[in-house]
C-alpha cells in the first residue's frame, strides 16, 4: 500500500490509497464489523521496528549533603516490532516507562540510543525537518481528553491545523474536517465549537479525528481510555476498533486495564521498570503466561467473570512496589518483588528469548518461567 | 451524516448526535465563542466591571478633551494670575469659582482644573503605554525562557531574579538623571526639551523594571502549557516551533496577559505619582497628577485642600476602577468561576 | 496481625453489635446544591443501608452521586449552599439536620472515610503519622505519644514496612500504594462502625489495586465494621462486594446481592455497564456500549432519566418511559429496581443470548 | 557668605534702628553675663531643622546652624556678639579686649583671659588658638577665605596637615598672647575673631579631619555629648565652663536636643499645636507661607513667632559683559519682583523688598533709591519694551536671556517661579532661553564665569559675616573672585571698582560705614550689576513652653543660650 | 537542604557581584559630581574643584576606581582626607568625604533601623493581611467579607505618600497618639517604639494587598481535598481551618512575600523620608539628591541590594520549612 504524500496530495481525484477512498464517507462500510478477525498479521510486512532503544533522563538527585548527577533509566534497551495491520498492546505498572517509549516512537523525546526504523527508514536521529513527512505516518493518541486539546482553538482549527502542515486536502480543507469529525461519528456542524463545549467522550474523538487527519499508517494510543467513563470508554473503543479495520491501520496500544488491551491488541508486550519482560500473542499470554510479572498482573485484575460462576483463580499478590527507576535492581530487575528469586537472578540479567521448552510462542526474560495456565480461565 | 443506512450499525458505530448536544441543551450553552469572547460577555453583565470602566472611560476623556474642557472652563494651561493670590500668605483668594472650577494654585495661581485635566494625560498615557509595552516585552522574554528552555531561561531567570533583588526605587530615582543625560547627548536642555525627555525616560525605566513579573507568570505558565497534551501533539503533527508558540501557546496565556496588564496600568500611574513625589518624575511645565500631589503635599496641604484632592482622587479612583476592572477581568477568564 | 503492643488493642473486639445489624440506615435521601445556573440535584430519594461486616458497593457513571451521598454521611457539604433532605440514622443517630457539634463526634470515630486521591487528599505539610494521630486524639484524650504510637501501629496494621519510621514521613515520600493504605489506616484508627471508601483504588495500579483491596476486605473481616465501597468499575464489586446499589443520575437504579445483580441485571443501565467492560477473561467481539453521555445533574430528562439512551423503551407501552419516572420497585426474584420494564429478567436475558 | 547648610538661601535683615559702629563695640564687657530674674533652670530644648551640618568641626563651619550653635553654645573666640536690648554688641570674649592694632595697621595682638578651661579640664593656651587659625586653612573649601586673604602668607599657606607649622600670619609669643600679622590693613578684624576658625583646638587632640568636630573640646557653656551626622546632636552643660570669664553667655538649660533632616511643615504644625515634646520645640526653618495668618502680627499664634533680619540681601545676578547697561536697565524694570516673590512661596514673614545691596542693620547703610530698583512691583513690560527698543533691540531682534533653573525641586518653586520669569521677560520682548538641570548641577553651572548664562550665576545673593559691609563688597565686586575662576556679582572686573574698594578698606571701622553707603549707590547708579530683590528674615517658631527668643540680627538666628523653657 | 540553600546564597553572591559592578559603573560613571558638593556653597572655582577631585580620586581611569573599591570591600584600603590616613577595614564600602565617615560605619549605623523598620511593616501587614485574609475567607460572601475587600481595596489605591503623609500628620504630630521616631542613639527603647508608627503605616498599606492575597489562596485551600479529609477527622473546625487550611495557605503567600523585599524597602524608603527616620533609604536620597556622595549611594544600594537576597533567603528557607516537598528538591 503506497501512502506517498504526494499520492495523498492531490487526493481529491481519484486516489489510489485504500485509506483515502475508505475515508470517504459514501465509502464507509456500514455494517457491523466483526472485531478481532483472524488475520494474518504474523507475515504482514514490518512497519515499525524499535531495536534496543534506550531513554535515560538526566537527573540531579540530592543525597545527604551532596548533589548526584543521576539518571532515571526510564526505557532501558527494548525492541519490539509492530507489523502492517497490527495492534501491539504494552502494559505494565504505572512509571515502567511506556509513556516514554510513545514519546520516544513519536520523537517527542529524543532517544538516548537505539533505532526507530519506519518502514525500515531509523528516525531515531533524525531532524525536525527529516521527521516531517513521517510525521505524516505516526501519529498519536493522548490519555487526557481535556488537557490534549487546545482550548482556545475550535474543533476547525484543531482539524485543521494538521492539514495545513502538511498541505492536505488543498482547496477542500473544510470538508476535510468535517469528514474527519463524521468518521469520528461528531455532529460536522460542531466545526465551530470549542472542547470544552464537549464532553469527555467527544473530546477524544476529536483527538482521535486529528491523528486520523494526515492518514497515518500507526497510531500510538497512551492509555487513550483511561480517563473515560465505563459507557464512553466502550464507546470509544469500539470506535478505534472500527477504524482500525476499515483503514487497516497499526496500533501501539498503551492501557493498564488488561480487559481493554485483551480486546483490542493481536500481541501484548509486557513492561517492567524499564524493561519488555515477555512479548507475545494475545493468545499465548493470557492463557500461558510464563513471566512471573505477567503472571502477577493477570492474576491481580479484577475480574467481574467471578460472579458468574467462573472458578476462582489462583492468586498471586505482589508485595510492595516498584523499585526505583533510578537505581533499578541488579541482574533481573523483578526479582525484588519476585517469589522464585534465586541467586543468579541479581547476578544475571535474563535475556529476551524464546523459550523452547514451553513449546509457547512468547519471549520471556526470566530465569525460572514457568507456564500458568490457571490464571485467567476463559468464559467462553 | 449520510450514513443512516442501517439504524443498528448507526447505533453500533455511535452514530449521530449526542443527546448532551441536543437542542435544547444547545440554547443553554454559548456556542462557538472564545473565551475571550465568553470573558467579554461576563463582563457586559458585571456591574462592578462596567461601573469601572465608565470611571476609566471618564478619565480617558477628561485626558483626550482636556484642551477642550479647559478652554470651555475659559482658561489656559499654565495661565499664572498672581493677582488671585493672597500675597500675606501665598494662597489663593478663591476657591471654586465658575472661572475656577477647582480654583487655583497656591502661590501661582495657576487653574488647578487646567492643571488636574491635562494632568490626567501624562498618568494615563504613561500608565497605558508602558503596560502595553512592558507587557510585550515580559511575554517574549517569559516566552522564550519557559518554551526553549535550557541556557536561554537560565539567563533570563538569572536577569529575573537580578531585577527582584534590585531596590529598584533607589535604582530608579538614580537612572533618570543618568538616562536622561545619556538620552539627550548631554546637553542642557529647555523647560520644554526636559519635560518632554523625561516622560520618555520614564517609561523606559518603568518598562526596564515593569517586565519582570509578566515574565515570570509567563515563563511558568509555558512550562506547564509545553508539557500540555496539545503542544504535544502539534509537536507529533510536526508543526514549526514558532506556529506553536504563537498559535498553540500564546492564545492560551491572553487570561494572565490582559489580568497582568490590567493590573499593571493601575502600578504604573501610581510609580509616576510616587517618583513625581521624590523628585524624579515629571517636571515642569508638563502637569500631571503625581507631580501636583507632590507639590501640594509638600506644603501645609490643608491650607488649601483644593490643591491636593483632585489629583488624589483622580489617581485613587482610576487606580481603583483600574484594578477591579482587572480583578473582573481576571474573573471572566478564568475557567474555575466559569458557571 | 498483631494488637498486642496496642492501648487499646482491647476495644477491637469490644465492639458492640455482630455482623449483620444495620449501622447505616439511608431514607428518601436527596441532595440538591444550589448553582448558577440552577439547582443541582445531585442525590434523589436515595434510601439503602449498609451492615456491619458486609460491603456495600455503589457503582455509577462519573457524575451519579456517589460522592456526594457518601459525604452526606459525614455531613462534609458546605450546609449554606446544599439543601438535604430524608433521612440518615447511623447506629441510632440522626444525621440529617444534625449539629455540627454533633457530626464533628461521629466523624471518623462512628464513620470513616478513605477518599479517592490519596495525593491529595494528605495533607501535604504534616507528618503522616501526625495526621493519623491527629484523629486519633480528637475523639480520645490521650498524649501526643501515645496517639503516636496508636499510629504507628495502624500504619503497620495496614501492611506499611518499617512503620515507625514511615510515620515520620510526609505523604510526598511515599508511594501512590502506601499513601492510600495510610489513608486507610488514617479511617481505621478510631475503630469506626462505618467505613466510607470513594474510589479507593482507581489512581492506583492493578497489582497495587488487588493489594488495597485485599487489605480492606481483611480489615473488615478483623474489624467487623460495614463498608461501603464507592466504585465505577465493575469487576472490582464483582471482586469484593456483597450487596450492590448502582445510580444514575443521582438516584438508585437497582439494588440487590452483588452476586446476582453482576451475573443478571435486571434493569437495562446496570446490563448496559457490565457489557462496556472488556474483561480480562474473555475475549468478546464487540463491546456492547451505552450510548450518549449521562445526563445533566440540572436539566435532567423527563420520565426515567436513562430513557434517552435506552435501548428498551420499545418494550414498555406507550411513552412511559419518557413522561413517568419510574419508582424503585421490588422485583418477584427480591431485586429492586427503578425501571418501567414488566419482566426485566427476560426481556434483558434474550438481549444477551442474541 | 553662605547662609545655610545647603539650600542657596534665603535670610536676614533688620530694620531696627541703625546703629554707629562705635556704639556697636564694648571692649570694657566683663563675665558673667546678665541673667534674666524671670528665667527659669533646667530643662532641654529640642531644635528642629531641616537640613544637616556636615560636621560640627570649628575650622570648617561657615553656616548659619552650625554657627549659631557653636558661637552661642560650644565654642568661645577672642570676640563675641551679644544682645543688648535688642542691639548687637561687640565684646571680648577670650581676649581681654578687642585686640590693639599696630600704627601700620599690619599687627593685631589679643591678650588671653587667664584660667580658661576645656570642658575635659585641660587650661588653654594661646598656642591653641593660633593652630586653630592654621588649621583653619585646610578647610577653606567649605570654611570663609577671609584668613586667606588677609593673613600675611594666607594665599600660600595650605594649613598644618599639608604646609606644616610654620606660618607668618598668626603666632603666640606666650600663653596668653596671640598675634595676627596681616598682609594688608583689616580693620574688622576684631569682627572676624568671633568665628568659630579662631576657637582654641590643642593640637595634641587634633584628628586632623573634621571628625573633630564630633567630640570637639567645648570652651562654652556645653559641650557636645553626641553627634550623629544628618541626625542629632546632643549637648550638655559643660562642667568646666567658668560665667565668671563669659561676658557673652548664660547656662539656663540643662541641654540641647538637635534634630536634623526634619519634615519642616510636620513640625511647623507641630509646634502650632504644641503637642507633646513640640510644646519644648524651637524651629528655625522658614515658616511655610500658610501659617503666616496664625502667626502673623494679630494672629492666634504669634507668641510662637519670633522673626527679625538674617544678614542677607536676595538679588537677581546679571552677566555685565554678555548684558549691555541699557538692557540691564531694561531688565530691572521688567523683572516681575512680586510675583516671583509669592511664587517662592515668600511672605512678609520671609523678607522685605530690598532697594539696596547692604541691608539696613548695617552701619553706615545709604538709604537711596535708583529709578526702578524697588524690589518689588509687577514689573512694566511695556516701559521695558521702550526701554529695548531704545537700546536697539525689538521683536525682529530679540535680546536674549539664558538662564539655569532647578528642575529637580520636588516643592516644584524653582519650575513655576523659572516659568512665570520666562513668561514676564517674554512679554517685554525678551527672548527667553531656560535651561532645567538638577539643583546640585546648577551650582557648579552658575559658578563658572564662562558658563553659557547671563543672568542668575552665582551669588544669588549675599550674607555679611559681620557687621560692616566690607564683608560684604570685597567678596562680591571684586575682581579677584574672576581672576581665580569663579563668579561674582555681574562678572565684575572693573580697575576702577577694585581701587575704591582698596580705598575704603584703608579707612577706620567707624569711617568705613558711610564710605560703604556711598560705595553702593555709586556702583548700583553705573554699574548695575545685580538687583535687588529682598532682605531676608530670620523666622524662629517654638512651643508654648519656649521662651525668651531673641533674634540674633547679625546671623540670622536665635540666641541659642537666652532661651529657658517650662517643664 | 544544605545544597538548596547553597545554591540560593550562590545566586545570591552573583545577583550582589553584578549588582556592584553595575552600579559602580553607573554611578561612579554617571553625570553626578561629588566634589562639587564638597566646595562651598555659592561659588566654586574650577581649580578648587579640580583639587578637591584629585584629593578624593575620582581623576583616576573608573577602572583603577573600581579596583581599588573591590579590593576594599574584600581586604580593606586607606583612604587619605584631610591630613589623615584611615584605614577602611573590609568590607570597605569607601570613604564619605562629605560626612567625613567610613561609609560602612555610616550604612550599618543605620542598617538596623531600616531593617527593623521592614521587619515591623512585615509583622503588621503579614498579621493584619493574613488574620483578615483568613477571616474574609472562612466568611466568604458575607457582609464583612465584601467591606473587607472593598476598604482594603480603596485603601490600596490611594496614593501612599498621601496616606503616609496624613498619618504622619495625624497620629504623630496633631493627635500625637503615637510615638515620634528617634534616631538610635536614643536607646533601644525609644527607638524601637518610634518605629512603630512609620510600621504601622507601611504594613496596614502594604497589608491590603496580602488581606486580597490570602483570602483568595485560603478560599482555594479550604476547597482542597486534605482540609475535606481534616474535617472528616472530627477535629475542631478552628484547628481545620487553622492548622490544616492556614499553613497550606501560607505558602504560596511566603512566595510573594520573597517578591515583595524588594517592594519592600522601597516603602521603607518612601516611609522614612516622610517620618524623618534614620535609616538606609534616608541616607540614600539625601546622597542622590543633595549631595552626590558617590560611595554613600553605592554603599546604601549594595547594602539595599544584600539586604534583599538575605530576606529573599530567609523567605525561602521559611518556605522549606513551611512546605516539606521543598526541602528535597
Ligand atoms: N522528563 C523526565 N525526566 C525525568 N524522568 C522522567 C521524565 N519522563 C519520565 N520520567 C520517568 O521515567 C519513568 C517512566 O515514565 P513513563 O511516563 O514512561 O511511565 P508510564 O509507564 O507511562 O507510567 P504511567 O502508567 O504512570 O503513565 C518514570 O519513573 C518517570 O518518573
Ligand atoms: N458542592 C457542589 N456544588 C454543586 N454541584 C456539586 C457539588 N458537589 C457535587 N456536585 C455535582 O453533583 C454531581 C454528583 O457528583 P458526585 O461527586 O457525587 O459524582 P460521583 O458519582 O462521585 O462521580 P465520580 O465518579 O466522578 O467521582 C456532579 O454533577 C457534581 O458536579
Ligand atoms: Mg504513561
Ligand atoms: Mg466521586
Amino acid at each position: 500500500m503506497s501512502t506517498s504524500p504526494e499520492a495523498v496530495d492531490d487526493a481529491t481525484d481519484d486516489a489510489t490509497d485504500d485509506a483515502t477512498d475508505a475515508l470517504k464517507p459514501d465509502d464507509v462500510v456500514v455494517d457491523t464489523v466483526v472485531h478481532q478477525a483472524p488475520r494474518d498479521v504474523a507475515n504482514a510486512p514490518k512497519l515499525l521496528e524499535v531495536e534496543h532503544l534506550v531513554k535515560h533522563f538526566a537527573v540531579r538527585e540530592v543525597r545527604g549533603l551532596s548533589m548526584l548527577r543521576s539518571s532515571v533509566k526510564a526505557v532501558d534497551d527494548i525492541s519490539f516490532v509492530v507489523r502492517e495491520g497490527e495492534s501491539l498492546g504494552l502494559v505494565g505498572e504505572s512509571g515502567c516507562g511506556k509513556s516514554t517509549t510513545s514519546r520516544l516512537i513519536t520523537r517527542l523525546e529524543d532517544p538516548t540510543s537505539g533505532a526507530i526504523r519506519f518502514r525500515g527508514q531509523d528516525m531515531a536521529l533524525m531532524k525536525e525537518k527529516e521527521l516531517r513527512p513521517l510525521r505524516r505516518e505516526v501519529q498519536m493518541i493522548f490519555q487526557d481528553p481535556y488537557s490534549s486539546l487546545n482550548p482556545r482553538q475550535t474543533v476547525g482549527t484543531i482539524l485543521r491545523t494538521p492539514l495545513d502542515v502538511h498541505g492536505l486536502a488543498k482547496g477542500r480543507e473544510k470538508a476535510r474536517t468535517k469528514e474527519l469529525l463524521e468518521l469520528v461519528g461528531l455532529n460536522p456542524e460542531h466545526i465551530n465549537r470549542y472542547p470544552s463545549e464537549f464532553s469527555g467522550g467527544q473530546r477524544q474523538r476529536i483527538g482521535i479525528a486529528r491523528a486520523l487527519a494526515v492518514e497515518p499508517r500507526l497510531i500510538i494510543a497512551d492509555e487513550p481510555v483511561s480517563a473515560l467513563d465505563v459507557s464512553i470508554q466502550a464507546q470509544v473503543m469500539n470506535l478505534l476498533a472500527r477504524l482500525r479495520e476499515e483503514l487497516n491501520l497499526s496500533f501501539l496500544f498503551i492501557a493498564h486495564d488488561l480487559g481493554v488491551i485483551r480486546h483490542f491488541c493481536d500481541s501484548i508486550a509486557v513492561m517492567y521498570l524499564g524493561k519488555i519482560v515477555e512479548k507475545g500473542w494475545k493468545r499465548d499470554i493470557y492463557s500461558a503466561p510464563q513471566h512471573p510479572y505477567t503472571q502477577a498482573l493477570l492474576s491481580a485484575a479484577p475480574d467481574i467473570n467471578v460472579v458468574r460462576g467462573v472458578p476462582p483463580r489462583e492468586r498471586i499478590r505482589l508485595k510492595g512496589d516498584p523499585p526505583s527507576p533510578i537505581d533499578p535492581p541488579s541482574g533481573c530487575r523483578f526479582r525484588t518483588r519476585c517469589w522464585k528469586a534465586q541467586d543468579i537472578c541479581a547476578k544475571v540479567e535474563p535475556p529476551l528469548e524464546l523459550k523452547e521448552s514451553s513449546g509457547l510462542d512468547q519471549v520471556i526474560a526470566c530465569h525460572f518461567p514457568e507456564v500458568k495456565t490457571s490464571l485467567v480461565a476463559e468464559v467462553s | 451524516m449520510t450514513l443512516g443506512s442501517s439504524a443498528v450499525a448507526a447505533e453500533t458505530l455511535e452514530v449521530g448526535v449526542d443527546p448532551e448536544l441536543s437542542d435544547a441543551a444547545e440554547s443553554s450553552r454559548r456556542h462557538g465563542r472564545t473565551p475571550g469572547q465568553i470573558a467579554w460577555d461576563r463582563l457586559k453583565v458585571d456591574k462592578v466591571a462596567i461601573v469601572c470602566a465608565v470611571i476609566v472611560v471618564f478619565f480617558i476623556l477628561i485626558a483626550v478633551l482636556a484642551p477642550l474642557l479647559v478652554k470651555l472652563e475659559g482658561e489656559t494651561l499654565n495661565a499664572f494670575h498672581p493677582e488671585l493670590i493672597n500675597r500675606r500668605n501665598t494662597l489663593p483668594t478663591i476657591g471654586t469659582t465658575a472661572q475656577h472650577w477647582f480654583g487655583v494654585e497656591p502661590r501661582t495661581g495657576r487653574d488647578l482644573f487646567a492643571l488636574w485635566a491635562y494632568g490626567a494625560q501624562p498618568s494615563l498615557t504613561i500608565g497605558f503605554l508602558a503596560a502595553v509595552s512592558s507587557t510585550v516585552v515580559g511575554i517574549v522574554m517569559g516566552l522564550l525562557a519557559g518554551y526553549l528552555g535550557g541556557i536561554v531561561d537560565r539567563v533570563i531567570s538569572w536577569v529575573i531574579d537580578f531585577f527582584l533583588s534590585l531596590p529598584y526605587l533607589l535604582f530608579v530615582f538614580a537612572l533618570v538623571p543618568i538616562v536622561q543625560n545619556r538620552v539627550g547627548g548631554g546637553r542642557i536642555l529647555t523647560a520644554e526639551e526636559t519635560s518632554s525627555l523625561r516622560f520618555w525616560v520614564l517609561l523606559i525605566i518603568l518598562i526596564l523594571f515593569g517586565w519582570i513579573g509578566l515574565a515570570r507568570l509567563i515563563r511558568g505558565e509555558v512550562f506547564s502549557l509545553r508539557e500540555r497534551e496539545f503542544v504535544q501533539a502539534a509537536k507529533v503533527i510536526g508543526v514549526p516551533t514558532r506556529q506553536i508558540l504563537v498559535k498553540e501557546i500564546l492564545p492560551n496565556l491572553v487570561g494572565p496577559i490582559i489580568v497582568s496588564a490590567s493590573i499593571a496600568v493601575p502600578g504604573y500611574i501610581a510609580a509616576e505619582a510616587t517618583l513625581s513625589f521624590l523628585g524624579a518624575g515629571l517636571v515642569e511645565p508638563t502637569p500631571s497628577w503625581g507631580r501636583t500631589i507632590s507639590v501640594a503635599s509638600g506644603g501645609n496641604f490643608s491650607a488649601y485642600p483644593l490643591h491636593l484632592w483632585p489629583p488624589v482622587l483622580g489617581v485613587a479612583l482610576l487606580v481603583l476602577a483600574l484594578s477591579l476592572l482587572g480583578e473582573s477581568i481576571r474573573d471572566a477568564f478564568d475557567p474555575t468561576t466559569r458557571r | 496481625m498483631s494488637t498486642g503492643t496496642s492501648p487499646s488493642g482491647a476495644s477491637i473486639r469490644d465492639r458492640v453489635g455482630s455482623a449483620g445489624d444495620v449501622v447505616l440506615k439511608v431514607e428518601d435521601l436527596s441532595v440538591r446544591f444550589a448553582s448558577d445556573e440552577g439547582p443541582v440535584n445531585a442525590v434523589q430519594n436515595l434510601s439503602y443501608e449498609a451492615r456491619l461486616g458486609r460491603t456495600l458497593a455503589v457503582v455509577g457513571e462519573s457524575g451519579s452521586g456517589k460522592s456526594v451521598s457518601s459525604m452526606t454521611l459525614l455531613g462534609l457539604h458546605n450546609p449554606k449552599r446544599t439543601t438535604i433532605t430524608g433521612s440518615i440514622t447511623l447506629d441510632g443517630t440522626e444525621l440529617v439536620g444534625a449539629s455540627e457539634e454533633t457530626m464533628r463526634g461521629l466523624r471518623s470515630s462512628s464513620v470513616a472515610m478513605v477518599f479517592q486521591d490519596p495525593q491529595s487528599s494528605l495533607h501535604p505539610f504534616f507528618k503522616v503519622g501526625k495526621q493519623i494521630a491527629e484523629a486519633y486524639r480528637a475523639h480520645h484524650h490521650v498524649s501526643a505519644a501515645v496517639a503516636n504510637t496508636r499510629a504507628v501501629e495502624m500504619l503497620e496494621r495496614v501492611g506499611i514496612p518499617n512503620p515507625a519510621r514511615r510515620a515520620k514521613q510526609y505523604p510526598h515520600e511515599f508511594s501512590g500504594g502506601m499513601r492510600q493504605r495510610a489513608m486507610i489506616a488514617l479511617g481505621l484508627v478510631n475503630d469506626p462502625k462505618l467505613l466510607v471508601a470513594d474510589e479507593p483504588t482507581t489512581a492506583l495500579d492493578v497489582t497495587v489495586q488487588a493489594q488495597i483491596l485485599d487489605l480492606i476486605k481483611d480489615l473488615q473481616q478483623e474489624f467487623g465494621s460495614a463498608v461501603i465501597l464507592i466504585t465505577h468499575d465493575l469487576a472490582v464489586v464483582a471482586e469484593v462486594a456483597d450487596d450492590i446499589l448502582v445510580m444514575y443520575a443521582g438516584r438508585a437504579v437497582e439494588k440487590g446481592l452483588a452476586k446476582h445483580v453482576l451475573s443478571q441485571p435486571n434493569h437495562p443501565y446496570t446490563m448496559g455497564l457490565l457489557e462496556s467492560v472488556p474483561s480480562a477473561s474473555e475475549e468478546v467481539q464487540e463491546l456492547r456500549a451505552i450510548r450518549g453521555a449521562p445526563p445533566s445533574l440540572v436539566y435532567l430528562p423527563s420520565g426515567c432519566s436513562f430513557h434517552p439512551r435506552c435501548d428498551y423503551q420499545d418494550q414498555v407501552p406507550g411513552e412511559r418511559c419518557v413522561t413517568e419516572l419510574p419508582e424503585l420497585r421490588i422485583l418477584p426474584n427480591g431485586r429492586q429496581i427503578r425501571c418501567h420494564l414488566v419482566d426485566p429478567e427476560r426481556v434483558l436475558s434474550q438481549e444477551t443470548s442474541r | 557668605s553662605a547662609p545655610s547648610s545647603t539650600t542657596n538661601g534665603t535670610s536676614d535683615t533688620s530694620t531696627g534702628p541703625v546703629q554707629t559702629a562705635g556704639a556697636s563695640l564694648d571692649p570694657n564687657a566683663k563675665g558673667p553675663a546678665p541673667t534674666d530674674p524671670k528665667a527659669k533652670k533646667g530643662g532641654t530644648l529640642t531644635i528642629s531643622y531641616a537640613t544637616s551640618p556636615s560636621s560640627m568641626d570649628p575650622s570648617a563651619q561657615f553656616y548659619q546652624d552650625s554657627g549659631a550653635i557653636m558661637t552661642r553654645l560650644t565654642m568661645r573666640s577672642l570676640t563675641a556678639f551679644v544682645n543688648r536690648g535688642g542691639k548687637q554688641v561687640l565684646v571680648p570674649d577670650l581676649a581681654t579686649d578687642l585686640g590693639q592694632v599696630s600704627s601700620d595697621k599690619l599687627t593685631w595682638t589679643f591678650k588671653l583671659k587667664s584660667g580658661i578651661k576645656y570642658s575635659d579640664g585641660s587650661t588653654m593656651k594661646a598656642a591653641d588658638i593660633a593652630y586653630a587659625v592654621k588649621r583653619s586653612f585646610a578647610f577653606t573649601a567649605t570654611g570663609p577665605t577671609y584668613q586667606v586673604d588677609y593673613l600675611k602668607g594666607g594665599d600660600k599657606y595650605l594649613g598644618p596637615f599639608k604646609s606644616g607649622d610654620t606660618f607668618a600670619g598668626i603666632e603666640a609669643p606666650d600663653d596668653s598672647t596671640v598675634v595676627f600679622h596681616l598682609a594688608k590693613p583689616w580693620e574688622t578684624l576684631p569682627y572676624f575673631t568671633t568665628f568659630t576658625q579662631v576657637s582654641p583646638i590643642p593640637q595634641a587632640k587634633d584628628t586632623k579631619d573634621e571628625t573633630y568636630g564630633d567630640k570637639a573640646l567645648a570652651t562654652g557653656p556645653y559641650m557636645i555629648k553626641s553627634f550623629t551626622q544628618g541626625s542629632e546632636l546632643t549637648l550638655v552643660k559643660n562642667p568646666n565652663w567658668d560665667p565668671a570669664t563669659d561676658a557673652a553667655r548664660t547656662q539656663y538649660l540643662d541641654g540641647y536636643d538637635f534634630k536634623f533632616g526634619t519634615d519642616t511643615i510636620k513640625t511647623q504644625q507641630g509646634i502650632l499645636a504644641s503637642t507633646g515634646d513640640y510644646g519644648t520645640t524651637l524651629d528655625w526653618d522658614p515658616v511655610d507661607a500658610s501659617f503666616a495668618d496664625q502667626i502673623g502680627s494679630g494672629g492666634p499664634k504669634a507668641k510662637q513667632f519670633v522673626s527679625g533680619p538674617s544678614s542677607c540681601t536676595i538679588t537677581v545676578n546679571m552677566d555685565t559683559r554678555k548684558i549691555p547697561l541699557a538692557v540691564r536697565k531694561a531688565l530691572a524694570v521688567a523683572y516681575p519682583y512680586d510675583d516671583l516673590y509669592t511664587a517662592s512661596g515668600l511672605t512678609s514673614l520671609s523678607g522685605r523688598p530690598a532697594h539696596t545691596l547692604i541691608p539696613p542693620q548695617i552701619p553706615g547703610w545709604l538709604d537711596y533709591t535708583v529709578p526702578g530698583l524697588t524690589g518689588q512691583g509687577p514689573g512694566d513690560p511695556v516701559k521695558a519694551k521702550a526701554m529695548l527698543a531704545a537700546a536697539g533691540y525689538g521683536p525682529d531682534k530679540p535680546f536674549e536671556i539664558k538662564n539655569y533653573y532647578t528642575n529637580d525641586d520636588p516643592s516644584n518653586i524653582a519650575q513655576t517661579v523659572n516659568q512665570i520669569r520666562k513668561k514676564k521677560l517674554e512679554a517685554a520682548g525678551f527672548k527667553v532661553t531656560d535651561k532645567g538641570v538638577a539643583g546640585k548641577d546648577r551650582r557648579k553651572l552658575i559658578a563658572d564665569p564662562n558658563g553659557d548664562y547671563n543672568i542668575g550665576q552665582s551669588p544669588g545673593g549675599w550674607c555679611f559675616d559681620w557687621p560692616s559691609a566690607d564683608s560684604i563688597f570685597p567678596p562680591t565686586v571684586s575682581s579677584t573672585q574672576l581672576t581665580s575662576g569663579g563668579t561674582n556679582w555681574g562678572d565684575l572686573q572693573d580697575p576702577k571698582i577694585d581701587a575704591e574698594l582698596a580705598r575704603i578698606q584703608k579707612l577706620s571701622i567707624a569711617e568705613q560705614g558711610p564710605e560703604w553707603g556711598k560705595f553702593d549707590q555709586w556702583l548700583m547708579t553705573n554699574y548695575l550689576p545685580v538687583l535687588p530683590w529682598y532682605w531676608d528674615r530670620s523666622n524662629i517658631l517654638f512651643g508654648t513652653k519656649v521662651h525668651n527668643v531673641i533674634n540674633d540680627d547679625n546671623h540670622g538666628s536665635p540666641i541659642l543660650d537666652s532661651i529657658w523653657v517650662d517643664q | 537542604m544544605f545544597i538548596y540553600i547553597a545554591r540560593r546564597i550562590a545566586l545570591g553572591v552573583s545577583v550582589l557581584l553584578v549588582t556592584l559592578v553595575v552600579t559602580f559603573l553607573i554611578f561612579f560613571a554617571g553625570p553626578a559630581d561629588p566634589a562639587q558638593s564638597l566646595c562651598a556653597e555659592n561659588r566654586c572655582p574650577a581649580v578648587k574643584l579640580e583639587q578637591i577631585r584629585t584629593s578624593m580620586g575620582l581623576d583616576r581611569p573608573i577602572s583603577v576606581q573600581f579596583a581599588e573599591y573591590f579590593q576594599g570591600l574584600f581586604v580593606g584600603r586607606d583612604i587619605t582626607d584631610g591630613g589623615n590616613v584611615n584605614h577602611c577595614s573590609a568590607p570597605c564600602l569607601g570613604y564619605s568625604f562629605h560626612n567625613h565617615l567610613q561609609v560602612s560605619d555610616e550604612v550599618f549605623r543605620r542598617f538596623p533601623t531600616t531593617v527593623a523598620l521592614a521587619l515591623l511593616a512585615m509583622v503588621v501587614f503579614l498579621g493584619v493581611g493574613v488574620s483578615l485574609g483568613v477571616v474574609a475567607a472562612t466568611r466568604r460572601g458575607s457582609a464583612f467579607d465584601r467591606t473587607l475587600v472593598g476598604v482594603s481595596q480603596v485603601f490600596g489605591a490611594i496614593p501612599y505618600i498621601v496616606v503616609a503623609l496624613l498619618f504622619a500628620l495625624y497620629f504623630t504630630v496633631l493627635y500625637p497618639i503615637l510615638p515620634q521616631t528617634h534616631p538610635f542613639s536614643d536607646g533601644f527603647g525609644p527607638w524601637i517604639v518610634g518605629l512603630i508608627a512609620p510600621a504601622i503605616v507601611l504594613g496596614l498599606v502594604t497589608s491590603t494587598a496580602y488581606v486580597r492575597y490570602t483570602r483568595a489562596q485560603m478560599v482555594d485551600t479550604l476547597a482542597q481535598d486534605y482540609v475535606r479529609t481534616a474535617r472528616s477527622k472530627g477535629i475542631s473546625g478552628r484547628s481545620v481551618i487553622y492548622k490544616h487550611g492556614l499553613r497550606a495557605a501560607l505558602s504560596p503567600v511566603l512566595t510573594i512575600l520573597g517578591l515583595d523585599m524588594a517592594g519592600l524597602l522601597s516603602g521603607t524608603l518612601i516611609t522614612e523620608q516622610i517620618f524623618s527616620v534614620d535609616g538606609l533609604g534616608k541616607l540614600a536620597i539625601t546622597a542622590l539628591i543633595q549631595t552626590d556622595d558617590l560611595p554613600i549611594i553605592m554603599g546604601t544600594v549594595l547594602l539595599g541590594c544584600v539586604i534583599v537576597v538575605a530576606l529573599n533567603i530567609v523567605v525561602d528557607i521559611a518556605y522549606s520549612f513551611v512546605d516539606p516537598r521543598v526541602r528535597l528538591s
